[in-house]
């Protein structure tokens, strides 16, 4: 049994020490799954790394207990930590792609963990291989042990790696995001792995995560923490049921549920979370500019291939094809969402709108006007400016060595709409204010800012560009629950106020639901259904649309706030 | 994967062809080879007929071209210098660099590759620092002072190592050796340590650095956290990981080493292909120069081709398709 | 400008690396001796009359028989040693500090726009690039040095050894750029603020320079200090093989060479001066390369 | 290959060849600069052959430890009754290294292998009419003029063994191909070639049946190129090897000062000197006067040898080891002028009131061209000279280059002043008078090497007189009047003659020719 006491773990920096987690508590008995969830920055991570003596460099233990069963963990010499882990305490990482050595074959990491803590021979070691590897639900053991990582898909490979850690009988596995990577189908069968093992094995489980669907699908207990600091902890039915602490309110609030859409999400009003201000020049300025009518965007057997890797000189490669015979109907001022899984084309689509790819047939349309594709389209197609996207990653969107200032006002510059330097940046400015932002910010840099806020910089940008389409690649996605419900507060607000066309790529179906008029299910780059929103959801046709919505994990009705 | 190797060879030829062109044209500046070949007392008219019964008078096209027809033909024509057929002269001198530049080579991994895991492992140990402070001094004296340094404390003043030349060799097959006897061993290590203190630096920043960033990766971090043994950690997964890119940085390199061994052959009279290449400059000996030129592209190209071949065996991912 | 951005964190970083603040001190002095060595030298060294083989072989002060007028001694053309190595010095930099500039414009240039552009171009591109690496520094300087030959004037051939020097060194070391720039410009190409310059229909010249660039100046940087170092060493090594500057307005490198007649003769000073000015200031900024790698590349520090 | 055999068999040599002290005491090993770039005698017309295979080769006459002729394989020599040229009488029993016997035949062949047009050598037979076999041991030199010196220039014309080139397809020398006579020797001489190994190793072993009495105790020979002068003189101190020619002025006190090593210093024939661009219009690389050729007035010439001070160049640049020269040639070569022997004082004064007499008081800048490697010290000598210069106005813009392309330079006549060494290679005045001094004429070869084109009538006239003149005073007469005029006419500058300086193991006894020649039959080894 884990029992953690007052700990704190800080990281002594040139600026003085940096605590990242502070009185601590927490206790995980055998057999228990203990969900640990917060935001980015909330510490959650640094309990599970202190847990198995792994903090990384200048980081140490500055106070409280640490013991598994009757082992201090506080205690140990680096060597005795070593043997520990493994043996009693292992860990799952998030990324199943690189958290395997890609050098040497499934069976050499598992027999090398193996017999690193039990005096065993190669065969027998071997032996037990194959036996977990079944347990764990890989087909054929005996022989796909001898596979590389490389050979295993996503969801097999995190199969691999819990086989990895659970190879030795270890008494507590803390699982640091073991589904995020994955996709919903993948991630519910590790989910069962996980809580099957708990149950037959007597494993105890911290599963560190973001996601509080997961939490509430499979953990026994839960703590909630947030900026290094216990909220909140007890079993998951009364934590997220009926939370006592305003954060975990807060947190529940911001979760977009899948069975039902609401109308706007509560958040809590604080500095820079605010949604739209209304009424100044930059709101006024795009007013202005909305000579044109609202404008749709239709697509017609529209196809992408990429040429295949070239294996022979004689035999032309084969053709990936990443879109095939995709239609869809943007409807002019509403908003489209495109679900998928990960490789479903989604991305695709959009690069194929905005001009980056060029799709080998098919027929685009931005209102009546034929969009050229790739590129046959110039540098000067009005559609350059009429299209805008707001990107999955705030990190890599805005251009780390430029100004905001600089960020902002190019697209006013190089569309030709304000002649005038300072001109430019007022308006810069007034549009940081209407997404929300100081407009003090003109003159920082990308990095002085959060996630959340470089997403509202980033849609800023695409709005100084007067857009009449605006493609939404996974914008949430890497943004925490909380600041994700801000963000699409906020794209709802700007759509219904200039009657932009959307189109929503995600991958969250909740998500999905809570913003599209209309959602197609995209998948191998097929569409599998479309429809209005309302309808899909609630009485979906395709099977396919039907195991996602099963799968996806759902809080209970009675846990959700009035929306 | 045959695929890829011919596509490598194409472009190798596109390569090959390149430098030959580029050398070609370098000739015509070097210097006059007829005043190189002909005597004090040798009349002008007399200096006129040689360079013309050479085609030195031809338009440079008409040259390449010959050039180029001839050596594909096999035919790498005859040094102005010594009368004696290209070919067998640099392929003479071919072992005696190679044998350099490999023996350089692997005393720069033997010493580099450890030094590089230790000061990654220990990134602040004083040991570490005072292996990068010594090295970094090391690669900024020019060659030729270590060379001419080293002659003089272990030749002259020591007397332990020769100063010059290869010491005994063995003819094995054609390739003349100095690796089978003492003497060619110890002829062999001044100019080894010379021409590869810089790979060794290279080599050795190279691994630190990709085994700090290897060390930091998930699979690592898993492998810890698995218990794996450290010794197992740092070698078979760190240090296995790492030499993915540093091959490909050490290919390259080796290009260079065989190229540079021009200035380390010079110093220590070593008679590899690097000095008959000085030696053939001075006197303008155009031929030799060609080929030299040629073979060195060869070199590079086939090194380049090894080291792509060496990561297919390294890297599983190159090698076994997804099942 | 990318150091501005860095200021606090480099700045801090600086600080605190004695070898990092004793480098930049050796060759900031070495730099401010060269930039200014016409009013710091006593004499011109490639001022003829303003020396005299009479006061040739002269020793350092410290030695016997020494002319205290010349505190390191003369070389064997009565040419007083500090000012030939600050002379020397400043020679070196500008050939090394003008070449790094070329291979910098050249090599980055091309790797930004095989990055960019990628494809067809990208392989001629790298093919060149492999020429070029075949081609060993010191055949590119006899190219260079040849053709200058064949198509110059005799008269301006002797003032623009420098330039042919230079442009030699330069071509040998432009491939670094070239491959460096390359790579990093394929990890930016899948950033997405490059996406979205190039959705708004910006110019590939825009995209490259204004956005790409300063995102890949980082490991360019630390490129450029290794380089100058390897551009003054090369600049030695092509000097003692011969295709160097003349005697008569020497580089470090040159000094050097002249130096190696003197090895054995007793007149040490004549090599290991400006031997240990060379090393000192390649030292120097090899550390500051690696400073720099460290503040660019925060996770190896 | 044909040379493969030879090769191989010089393993078992090498390996011996550094255990430094357990080699046998008669085993000579050297190094010098450059390898001989072929062995055949015929082939290139350079010293680094020609002074090697005079081991393995030899002439109808030959040099001795002082430079003059003796008998070689003529056992005498008298001029032809009634024509031009010489009658040289033969050796008998003389065999070649095969065991071939050696006869007129043997010369007939060689000289027509030498003369033919793929020879370099084919100079030395330029005033031959016609050579005739008398019998087996006697053979008629007739020359177009009287030519009293034509034995002296035959020295190095070395004597192949008819059949043997024929029968190996070598009869005449390898001109763009290698043939046997390239790597494989046979000669009368002291030694043969036991291994070649170009640019890395010769062994050369004694000629058993060599018709001379043996001067030296060498059983066997080794020689190494060693390029790089630091090196080769580190081989010399590890004990690596016995010999070298030559070593670097600047080092002579090193060796000397070790104990065990002994270095010998000699005056080569060679002078350096500055020549001028007699016949240019204008300078060439003169920033300030552009319009005339003040190198065309005797004034500025004489003031150039005024600004050179020979003392400061010996004692710095060359610690005393030079001998100043007032001629083309040194003193002791035949043909030297006693008469004048005085050249320009160092007189800076004096240098700066001829120019301005001249008409440029404060002198004017122009091109000087110096060689890097050809000779001793050029690079820095042609430094110095500058700063010279400079101090007296003449403000030289020094340009510096290999050989490879220095020749060709000096060839386009692209200098105002240049840098030259000149040793005679038939040991004579003459040869400096005809090659250096008299005007240009292809047709004739004479000047080849004026590139300047120095040109007085006078001189014209008087090189085919002392050509063809007999008597020794009449001759000296004349050489004397040339020496004269182009002294008084600053055709040149003659700066000094060239030391030779070889350094060796204190257990080797060896000659220092003049002519920086290693002959291995008069070394002996301790």
């Amino acid at each position: 049994m884990l029992v953690i006491k007052d700990l704190a773990v800080k990281f002594p920096s040139r600026f003085g020490e940096f605590t990242a987690i502070e009185d601590v508590d927490m206790t995980i008995k055998p057999g228990e799954i203990h969900g640990l969830v917060g935001e980015s920055g909330a510490g959650k991570s640094t309990v599970g790394a202190a847990v198995i003596g792994l903090l990384s460099a200048p980081g140490y233990i500055a106070n409280g207990e640490l013991s598994l069963g009757d082992t201090n963990l506080r205690n140990l010499t680096p060597d005795q930590a070593h043997e520990i882990r493994g043996d009693r305490i292992s860990m799952i990482f998030q990324d199943p792609q690189t958290s395997l050595n890609p050098l040497m074959t499934i069976e050499d990491q598992l027999i090398e963990t193996i017999q690193a803590h039990s005096n065993v021979s190669d065969s027998a070691a071997r032996k037990r291989a194959v036996d977990l590897l079944e347990e764990i639900g890989i087909k054929n053991a005996a022989e796909r042990i001898k596979a590389y990582p490389h050979q295993f898909s996503g969801g097999m490979r995190q199969r691999v790696v819990i086989a990895l850690a659970i190879c030795t009988d270890p008494e507590l596995i803390i699982a640091d995001e073991p589904t995020t990577a994955l996709d919903v189908a993948v991630q519910s069968q590790v989910l069962d792995l996980i809580r099957r093992l708990a149950r037959d094995r007597q494993i105890a489980f911290m599963l560190i995560t973001h996601d509080i669907g997961v939490i509430a699908q499979i953990a026994d207990r839960v703590t909630v923490m947030r900026k290094g600091k216990v909220m909140e902890t007890g079993d998951t039915p009364q934590v997220l049921g009926a939370p006592t602490h305003p954060y975990t309110q807060a947190l529940m609030d911001a979760v977009p549920p899948l069975d039902h859409r609401i109308a706007r999400f509560r958040v809590p009003e604080e500095e820079g979370t605010a949604g739209v201000v209304t009424g100044n020049t930059a709101e006024k300025w795009l007013l202005e500019g909305q000579q044109y009518a609202l404008t749709g965007l239709t697509l017609q057997d529209l196809c992408v291939r990429f040429a295949g890797p070239r294996t022979s000189l004689f035999r032309k490669p084969e053709p990936y094809v990443a879109l095939r015979d995709v239609n869809l109907d943007v409807r002019p001022g509403s908003i489209m969402g495109l679900v998928g899984e990960s490789g479903s084309g989604k991305s695709t689509l959009a690069k194929a709108i905005t001009g980056l790819i060029t799709p080998s047939s098919g027929v685009m349309r931005l209102g009546d006007e034929i969009l050229p594709a790739g590129k046959a389209r110039s540098r000067h197609h009005p559609s350059r400016q009429l299209v805008q996207m707001v990107f999955q990653d705030p990190y890599s969107s805005l251009n780390s060595r430029h100004r905001i200032g600089a960020i902002l006002t190019e697209p006013l510059w190089f569309y030709g709409f304000v002649q005038d330097a300072k001109e430019r940046e007022r308006l810069a400015a007034a549009m940081l204010e209407l997404v929300g932002m100081a407009p003090d910010a003109i003159d920082k840099y990308p990095h002085q800012f959060s996630g959340g806020q470089r997403q509202r910089i980033a849609v800023a940008r695409a709005l100084l560009a007067r857009p009449r389409f605006l493609i939404c690649d996974e914008p949430t996605s890497a943004l925490d629950v909380s600041i994700q419900a801000e963000i699409l507060n906020l794209l709802k607000d700007l759509q219904s106020m200039f009657g932009l066309t959307i189109l929503f790529i995600s991958h969250n179906l909740a998500v999905v639901r809570q913003m599209a008029d209309d959602t197609a299910v995209l998948r191998n780059g097929v569409i599998e259904e479309m429809g209005a929103t309302e309808d899909l959801f609630a009485r979906p046709k395709a099977d396919y649309t039907q195991t996602l919505l099963s799968l996806t994990p759902v809080m209970p009705r009675e846990w959700q706030s009035a929306g | 994967m045959v695929y890829f190797i011919l596509k490598r060879l194409v472009q190798s030829v596109f390569v090959m062809l390149a430098v030959a062109f580029l050398a070609f044209s370098l000739f015509r500046f070097v210097g006059d080879p007829i005043t190189q070949m002909t005597g004090v007392e040798t009349s002008v008219a007399d200096q006129e007929r040689l360079r013309e019964e050479l085609g030195l008078n031809d338009p440079f096209i008409f040259q390449f071209m010959r050039f180029t027809t001839d050596m594909l033909q096999g035919d790498f024509g005859f040094s102005y210098r010594t009368r004696q057929p290209v070919a067998e002269m640099i392929t003479d001198r071919i072992p005696a660099t190679l044998e350099l530049g490999i023996v350089a080579l692997l005393i720069s991994l033997a010493v580099g590759i450890p030094a590089g895991v230790y000061t990654a492992l220990r990134p602040k140990g004083f040991a570490t620092q005072a292996i990068l402070m010594t090295t970094l001094v090391g690669v900024s004296i020019p060659t030729f002072v270590i060379g001419i340094m080293l002659i003089f404390v272990f030749g002259v003043q020591l007397g332990w190592l020769p100063t010059f030349g290869r010491g005994g060799t063995v003819q094995i097959g054609g390739w003349e050796s100095s690796l089978f006897t003492i003497e060619g061993w110890r002829a062999l290590l001044l100019p080894a340590i010379t021409l590869g203190v810089y790979q060794l630096t290279l080599t050795m920043r190279l691994v630190r650095a990709e085994m700090m960033e290897v060390m930091r990766s998930d699979y690592i971090r898993f492998a810890m956290a698995r218990g794996v043994p450290m010794r197992k950690l740092h070698y078979r997964h760190a240090l296995a990981n790492t030499m993915v890119p540093v091959i490909t940085i050490i290919g390259l390199q080796f290009g260079g080493v065989i190229a540079f061994s021009i200035v380390t052959e010079s110093v220590f009279q070593w008679p590899g292909m690097g000095l008959l290449f000085l030696e053939s400059i001075r006197f303008v000996d155009i031929p030799v120069m060609g080929v030299y030129l040629v073979v060195i592209a060869f070199f590079f190209v086939l090194v380049n081709l090894i080291v792509d071949l060496l990561y297919v065996a390294i890297d599983p991912r190159l090698r076994v398709k997804d099942v | 400008m990318v150091a501005f951005l860095k200021r606090y964190e480099g700045l801090w970083l600086f600080v605190h690396s004695p070898a990092a603040i004793i480098a930049a001190i050796v060759a900031v002095l070495i730099m401010i001796g060269a930039v200014f060595a016409p009013w710091i030298a006593q004499v011109n060294p490639y001022d003829l009359s303003s020396f005299s083989l009479f006061d040739g072989l002269l020793p350092p002060v410290w030695q016997e028989g020494a002319n205290p007028q010349y505190l390191l001694g003369t070389d064997d053309q009565g040419r007083d040693m500090i000012s030939s190595i600050l002379y020397g010095a400043r020679l070196s930099l500008i050939i090394g500090l003008a070449a790094l500039t070329i291979a910098a414009v050249l090599g980055v240039g091309l790797g930004l726009a095989a990055g960019y552009y990628g494809g067809r171009f990208d392989a001629i591109v790298m093919r060149i690039a492999d020429v070029q690496l075949a081609l060993p520094a010191i055949l590119t300087a006899l190219l260079i040095d040849g053709i200058a030959r064949g198509i110059l004037p005799a008269s301006m051939q002797q003032d623009l050894r420098v330039a042919v020097l230079t442009l030699a060194i330069a071509l040998s070391l432009w491939v670094n750029f070239a491959r460096t720039a390359r790579a990093s410009t394929f990890v930016q190409m899948n950033k997405e603020y490059v996406q979205a310059a190039i959705m708004m229909g910006q110019r590939p010249s825009r995209v490259m320079f204004v956005h790409i660039l300063p995102n890949i100046l980082g490991p360019l940087l630390v490129i450029m200090t290794v380089d100058l170092a390897s551009a003054i060493l090369l600049e030695a090594t092509l000097s003692f093989l011969g295709i160097g500057l003349p005697a008569d307005s020497p580089s470090l490198g040159t000094l050097i060479r002249i130096g190696m007649q003197f090895l054995l003769s007793g007149e040490w000073w004549i090599l290991w001066i400006p031997t240990l000015f060379l090393v000192a200031l390649v030292v120097s900024i090899n550390i500051l390369g690696d400073f720099l790698r460290d503040v660019f590349n925060p996770r190896l520090r | 290959m044909t040379h493969g055999n030879l090769r191989k068999s010089a393993l078992l040599g090498s390996a011996l060849a550094f255990c430094a002290l357990g080699a046998s005491a008669e085993t000579l090993r050297w190094a010098s600069t450059t390898d001989p770039q072929t062995m055949d005698p015929h082939a290139v017309n350079s010293a680094p052959v020609l002074s090697f295979l005079n081991n393995v080769y030899e002439g109808l006459v030959r040099r001795g430890q002082d430079m003059s002729i003796e008998p070689s394989l003529a056992t005498s020599w008298e001029p032809l009754e009634g024509e031009n040229g010489w009658r040289f009488n033969l050796r008998e029993g003389v065999t070649f290294q095969d065991g071939a016997a050696f006869t007129a035949e043997d010369v007939m062949f060689s000289y027509q292998r030498a003369s033919n047009e793929a020879a370099d050598v084919r100079s030395w037979f330029a005033p031959v009419s016609e050579v005739r076999v008398v019998d087996d041991f006697t053979i008629d030199f007739v020359t177009t003029a009287p030519n009293p010196l034509f034995p002296d220039s035959i020295a190095n014309f070395m004597i192949l063994d008819k059949d043997w080139a024929e029968s190996n397809d070598a009869a005449l020398p390898a001109r763009d191909a290698e043939n046997f006579a390239t790597m494989n020797v046979n000669g009368t001489g002291p030694f043969t070639v036991a291994s070649r190994d170009p640019g890395v190793r010769t062994t050369l072993v004694p000629n058993e049946a060599w018709w001379d009495d043996a001067q030296h105790n060498v059983t066997e020979a080794v020689f190494t190129p060693i390029g790089n002068s630091a090196t080769g003189l580190a081989a010399l101190l590890s004990g690596e090897i016995d010999f070298i020619q030559p070593i670097p002025l600047q080092d002579v006190a090193q060796v000397e000062g070790r104990d065990g090593f002994k270095v010998l210093e000699g005056e080569e024939t060679r002078v350096i000197m500055f020549g001028f661009g007699h016949e240019h219009d204008t300078l060439l690389y003169s920033t300030d006067v552009t319009d005339t050729n003040p190198f065309s007035d005797p004034r500025v010439r004489q003031a150039a040898g005024h600004a050179i001070d020979i003392d400061s160049i010996d004692r710095v640049l060359f610690r005393g080891k030079i001998e100043a020269a007032n001629q083309l040639v040194p003193a002791g070569i035949s043909g030297y002028s006693e008469a004048n022997q005085n050249r320009p004082a160092y007189d800076p004064d004096r240098a700066r009131a001829l120019l301005a007499e001249a008409g440029y008081p404060d002198g004017f800048s122009f091109g000087l061209k110096c060689p890097n490697d050809r000779y001793i010290n050029d690079e820095a000598l042609c430094r110095a000279a500058a700063s010279m210069f400079a101090a007296v106005g003449l403000d030289a813009e020094l340009s510096t280059g290999p050989v490879r392309d220095y020749w060709p330079q000096l060839r386009e006549d692209d200098f105002d002043m240049y840098l030259l060494g000149w040793s005679p290679g038939t040991f004579d005045m003459e040869h400096p008078i005809r090659f250096l001094l008299h005007s240009q004429d292809d047709e004739k070869k004479l000047g080849s090497w004026n590139f300047g084109n120095y040109s007085n009538a006078r001189v014209d006239e008087l090189l085919p007189q002392i050509q063809q003149e007999i008597d020794p005073a009449a001759r000296q007469a004349m050489i004397d009047e040339v020496v004269g005029i182009t002294q008084e006419e600053v055709a040149y500058i003659p700066l000094y003659t060239q030391p030779l300086i070889w350094a060796a193991k204190d257990n080797v006894d060896l000659t220092q020719r003049a002519d920086n020649f290693f002959m291995l039959r008069w070394v002996t080894v301790n």
